[in-house]
């Protein structure tokens, strides 16, 4: 593992990206730097921009006018960019899939790296899933490209 | 110097997509435009293909904040439709569910405007006392948000004894945290100096634009619909309607400050009042026909219609959540303020857009402002008027 | 309560009645808090006016709806201080270019509702200031409206 | 100026005092309450392959599919919005519960799923699904003996009993004769009536 990919997997920037969502993950990702949860003890933080960020997270069922911005979103993030699908309708748009308004499921857009499935996830299966990733990263077998 | 600027759709911190095109000259704003559609997802239709049992789960996934209100709102028109009389314990337990919801979702916007104005204290602390709540709810409903209480005729989860416990423990504790924000917003003068005066919006524009909820009754517009049009258990309380006449930011965080108070003095009535008997009644076949139900959602009045031809489903079902009305309020109140206010006016109708577009997201491109930036201004407008206030007590 | 409400509808249902007079087609109540009221939809403007101004009704909100042989629109007004919730129901019979007077002008919270209304059915409204699309995306398809039903 | 820092630094003490709030998640677990509704889990012994939470599912996430003599129903978790109404539906109750188990995250979300295999009843006639062995063996017990009235229910419950044996091979149907045998309702008519 290179220093770059050590440094990010030591403390990971986070980039939120709501393409649809009820608001639930959202909140429940934010949750997550609030004293209960707290993840800025593992050195995670939100990223004020996609071009500081390691890691994409994306919340919400893709909708027709958030899928070009989600695309580009991903092309402007430096690579390697890790992305984590937060929801299930993240995950599968479930009913959303329905909908004349819905696109496609995240991981038809951009390559998805771990999925937190949950209505709305519980702030540890978040914390889960970040570990997750970064266990991934450790692992080397990240999207690079 | 006349400049476009856009703001969002994505920024760091507001968790969900809009887009504000703000007309600046200099520093001041002269204009703003509003682009939706980032979060529509086409709720309304997909109603239609479920049946009246299922709607409650699609129409909670409007917003995650008012999972509860829009249920509620739905179930009452279908109730309305279908001319059923509810269980009293239903009511009684629809209340609390309706009220702690009320206060989870003010204490939500308590911390994001703490945190818009730079004291990031006050978004910890609120977000950290929110978590009681929903404690509550997991223990109540099994799910942190997305409660699923709601069902046509009753509710689907009853308040037994312990979870009676369990509530008054947790009103108990968020009591005197309901008061130091309210006893803060009554006398900080650094709060005073940044809020007073900013984003007014005079009663007769809230009448025009149809304000609702905490942004019409910031502007000495008495209007509440757990008064007006009673449903639930509000009937049978004590409780007052919270109006104040600052039409500001200010009068908005009062406003809601204060129904935090109000909705723990509910909360506790029902709590020990809750009649016995059965919490839901079997809906039967819902005849043709339409009905309205419309509940004070923590943001204001949330409004559903529903059509029936006789089938198991809706032939129509149309959602207008209160930040469809508040948030065109911001042709009025943001033009004439600076960059550095935009941000506390435009989070002071507690805007949700998922609600508003029931269903969606947006983005420009091109050279922007983000949000972080002018959460940045407003942070530093903040410092500089606590500089300017200790001053003269050295 | 119940006395209150009683004489509460009564002064609203005569003056529903004064203020629409001839326009006003039908009149029923569905409930102790639901008024509907059929119109024509030539006099919209005015009875929305005489609803908002003369009886100090608040637009809650306008649906429309696709009643396959006609469109309909529902204006839902509230009385806050009665606690009744009064319906204007107009129906639009032209299906090929289903068009209203537009109440925007006088009224800025009809604003988005109508254009709302427009993207999802493709009702148009006469004299709106700002007919522009709301809620749908950018690349979607003009003259597709997703709420209307299949032919 | 003062007197509203005085009581914020009084809360800032109090806080201090009460100790970290912050879970020590993920180094110790972090269990949800009984009720939380987390991952529905099919329950073999009490599942009787009705197929109604397929039927309720508001997300579309559990699947139904039979194929050749056996009904599988499928949850799939990146599509379960964790509503329990299939657990409410169930009509055995038990057949599928939800338990308070959040944590779903994964690297593939086709791998997160649960299933559930029942064997189906065949109609003697013409060899189309009737439904699950348990499923008839359960109305026949609801029925009690209500259930003598319909010779599929009562052949399926006494082979369910280990008495007699339900299921054949294709027959080729001829009048009344056929009638004590395991048939769907498109074949009992022929076979009551001629």
């Amino acid at each position: 593992m290179n220093l770059a990919l050590r440094a990010l997997a030591r403390s990971p920037w986070v980039f939120h990206l709501s393409t649809g969502s009820c608001n639930n993950c959202d909140i429940e990702v934010l949750d997550c730097l609030t004293p209960r949860f707290d993840v800025e003890r593992f050195g995670i933080l939100l990223a004020p921009s996609i071009r500081h960020a390691d890691v994409l997270l994306v919340t919400g069922s893709v909708t027709r006018q958030s899928v070009i911005r989600l695309r580009r979103l991903y092309e402007q993030a430096p690579k390697p960019c890790l992305v984590i699908a937060v929801g299930t309708c993240a995950c599968s748009q479930h009913f959303f899939r329905e909908s004349y308004h819905s696109a496609e499921p995240v991981d038809r857009i951009v390559p998805v790296d771990v999925y937190v499935p949950g209505c709305p996830p519980k702030p540890e299966a978040i914390i889960v899933g970040a570990v997750k990733a970064i266990a991934k990263l450790r692992g080397g077998s990240v999207h690079v490209g | 110097m006349k400049t476009k600027i856009p703001i969002g759709p994505y920024h760091p911190l507001m968790e969900e997509p809009e887009s504000f095109l703000l007309d600046v000259d200099g520093d001041r704003i002269t204009g703003i435009d509003v682009r939706l559609s980032y979060n529509h997802r086409g709720i309304e239709k997909l109603s239609e293909g479920r049946t009246f049992e299922q709607v409650p789960f699609i129409v909670e996934r409007i917003c995650g904040i008012c999972s509860n209100s829009h249920p509620y709102a739905y179930v009452l028109a279908f109730e309305d439709l279908a001319g059923i009389q509810v269980p009293e314990r239903a009511q009684y337990i629809r209340t609390i569910v309706a009220e702690l919801e009320r206060i989870h979702s003010h204490f939500l916007w308590i911390g994001l405007a703490g945190h818009f104005l730079g004291y990031n204290t006050v978004f910890m602390w609120a977000w950290k006392h929110r978590e009681d709540i929903l404690d509550a709810f997991e223990a109540i409903s099994g799910n942190r948000q997305n409660y699923a209480v709601m069902c046509p005729g009753g509710v689907r989860w009853d308040i037994d004894d312990d979870a009676r416990r369990l509530i008054a423990e947790k009103i108990d504790a968020i009591e005197p945290k309901a008061r130091l924000f309210l006893k803060a917003i009554c006398d900080d003068p650094v709060l005073h100096a940044r809020l007073r005066g900013v984003g007014v919006l005079p009663k007769e524009d809230a009448i025009a634009y149809g304000a609702l909820g905490p942004t019409a009754r910031a502007s000495g517009l008495a209007i509440d619909v757990r008064r007006d049009h009673p449903y639930g258990a509000y009937d049978r309380v004590e409780w007052d309607v919270c109006v104040e006449g600052g039409c500001d930011v200010l009068a908005k965080a009062m406003v809601r400050a204060r129904e935090n108070i109000e909705s723990i003095r509910i909360i506790r009535q029902c709590l020990r009042d809750l009649p016995p008997g059965p919490i839901r009644v079997e809906p039967e076949e819902a005849p043709a026909g339409e009905g309205i139900g419309h509940v004070e959602a923590p943001r204001g009045e949330c409004f559903h219609y529903v059509r029936s031809d006789g089938g198991n489903r809706p032939i129509r079902h149309k959602v207008r959540a209160p930040t469809f009305m508040n948030l065109p309020t911001c042709q009025v109140t943001v033009p004439g303020m600076t960059l550095a206010d935009t941000t506390i006016v435009l989070a002071a109708i507690d805007p949700c857009y998922c609600c508003t577009e029931r269903t969606v997201v947006v983005r420009r491109d091109g050279s922007r402002v983000g949000w972080g930036d002018l959460v940045r201004l407003s942070r530093e407008k903040t410092e500089r008027l606590c500089r300017e206030i200790r001053r003269p007590e050295r | 309560m119940s006395g209150d409400r009683t004489i509460a509808r009564e002064r609203i249902e005569s003056g529903v009645r004064e203020g629409l007079g001839r326009r006003c087609l039908a009149l029923a109540w569905s409930s102790r808090e639901r008024l509907w009221i059929d119109i024509e939809p030539a006099s919209i403007r005015d009875a929305v006016a005489c609803m908002c101004r003369r009886l100090g009704a608040r637009l809650a909100t306008a649906t429309g709806f696709d009643a396959a042989d006609a469109f309909e629109v529902l204006y839902h007004f509230a009385f806050d201080a009665e606690g009744i919730v009064a319906t204007l129901r107009v129906r639009i019979q032209d299906r090929e270019r289903p068009e209203i007077d537009s109440v925007a002008d006088f009224l800025p919270s009809a604003n988005w509702i109508e254009r709302e209304i427009y993207d999802i059915l493709g009702i148009r409204f006469r004299g709106h200031p700002d007919p522009r699309r709301l809620l749908l995306s950018d690349d979607w398809p003009e003259g597709v409206h997703p709420l209307r039903r299949k032919a | 100026m003062k007197k509203p820092k005085v009581r914020e630094l009084l809360e800032a003490a109090r806080i201090l005092a009460a100790g970290p709030a912050t879970l020590p998640f993920p180094g110790a677990p972090s269990p949800a309450p009984p009720k939380a509704r987390g991952r529905p889990i099919f329950h073999e012994r009490d599942c009787v392959g009705c197929g109604t939470c397929a039927e309720v599912c508001v997300g579309k996430a559990i699947d139904m599919r039979d194929e050749g003599t056996v009904r599988r129903l499928l949850i799939r978790y990146d599509s379960c919005i964790q509503c329990g109404q299939c657990e409410a539906w169930c009509i055995t109750g038990k057949g599928i519960r939800v338990e308070p188990e959040y944590d779903l995250t994964t690297y593939d979300r086709e791998s997160i799923r649960d299933a559930v295999e029942k064997d189906l009843v065949l109609c003697e006639g013409c060899g189309a699904a009737i439904g699950c062995a348990d499923h008839l063996a359960w109305v026949a017990e609801k029925l009690r003996t209500g259930a003598f009235a319909s010779p599929t229910l009562t052949l399926v419950h006494l082979a369910k009993l280990g008495l007699g044996r339900a299921t054949g091979d294709k027959i080729h149907l001829d009048g009344r004769g056929d009638r004590m045998r395991v048939l769907c309702a498109r074949c009992r008519r022929p076979a009551s009536l001629l």
